[in-house]
């Protein structure tokens, strides 16, 4: 199991998802249609660690955020 | 060090309380950057959203990069609604010498803008409204496009 | 403004009143820089003596630029003795929007070594010894040479 | 008459002058030895303004001011 928090204005609550690769991930998100537009232009961090590489492996109690666009100051 | 507040940054004290934490330290420079929110387009404010872990691990980041030179950055950022003439961001550097100070927090604030996990909303009309166009993707952005 | 102080500047003091004095205009932007005196080649401070007309007409020069921009500049330097860890100047620009800001301390920043007309002092075994090495000559350097 | 000031490091008194012109005021202020050095790498304002031109006129009541090289901040 790995969790999955929505950042920011996403607003989707967290989720549980039975998934053992980021392609698996990818594959259950996009069953959300409200998800896609966010997919595209989000980032990922697993366990607080942004993410580049769709090979990353994801292990049971891993904490999954989906970052939309930002902008501080 | 970062720090957040709920609510607007406590510009004076903060500037102070860093200026007196690094006087003694043999720092040449200060620099330092103010942002405070415009009247402009009908808001009555902004609004923000932070995702804590990864906003430290990138200001510590900037913070390694710092030392290298012999300079320490600062950052005070609000979190949830800040007024209009309110400041929500204040960045700082101290370094041994000017330019370096200069060009680091030109850099810094930079990359703030494109990667700190921070989400701004307009609060119009007593609504808080996600600030899409001004908003920029992450590094990384749509790897699960 | 530029203000001009008999030892120290009170860095904490003059930054707040310029904060203060412009929260409410509608600036987005403060960059602000301070100059602290480091404890370096044994001396015990730095002196400085000023002309302040043309201070006064080079710094009017630099308004006049900020204006076209809508910004404003602010500048606070020692006259006389400050010791070590104490500072002899600030600089600061209020902007609608950061880059402009930025861009222009930077550059008023690197005209005013070149440019203000002030002299930069050792003090050193209880003497004053003119920083010959770190000075440079101003515009039209050499006309009656 | 133009005074002539001696501005930082100089150290050397305010002088009145009967001079007209930065030609003459130069042919004056090269009779002392001490100045040399200050003259190649000092401006020159008269009445607080800068001046880049030799053949900038010198009028009576005039005050010249000598800027060695600077070191602010």
């Amino acid at each position: 199991m790995v969790t999955v928090e929505f950042l920011g204005p996403i607003g989707k609550e967290p989720m549980n998802l039975d998934v053992r690769s980021l392609q698996e991930l990818k594959e259950q998100l996009h069953k959300d249609p409200a998800l896609t537009q966010w997919l595209a232009n989000s980032s990922v961090a697993i366990n607080d660690e942004l993410v580049n590489d769709m090979n990353t492996l994801l292990n049971d109690g891993d904490k999954v955020v989906l970052l939309p666009p930002v902008c501080g100051g | 060090m970062l720090e957040l507040f709920e609510g607007r940054v406590p510009v004076e004290k903060t500037l102070e309380k860093w200026y007196q934490a690094n006087k003694e330290r043999n720092y040449g420079a200060f620099v330092s950057f103010v942002g405070t929110i415009r009247d402009e387009e009908g808001i009555e404010g902004l609004s923000f959203d932070i995702y804590e872990p990864v906003l430290r691990s990138w200001f510590e980041s900037w913070q390694e990069k710092a030392r290298k030179d012999n300079a320490i950055f600062y950052m005070a950022h609000s979190k949830g609604d800040v007024l209009l003439h309110e400041s929500s961001y204040v960045a700082g550097i101290f370094s041994p010498k000017r330019r370096v100070g200069l060009e680091m927090l030109d850099a810094f604030v930079e990359d703030f803008k494109a990667n700190a996990p921070i989400w701004k909303y307009d609060l119009k009309n007593g609504q808080r409204i996600y600030a899409a166009d001004r908003s920029t993707p992450m590094e990384g952005a749509g790897l699960l496009k």
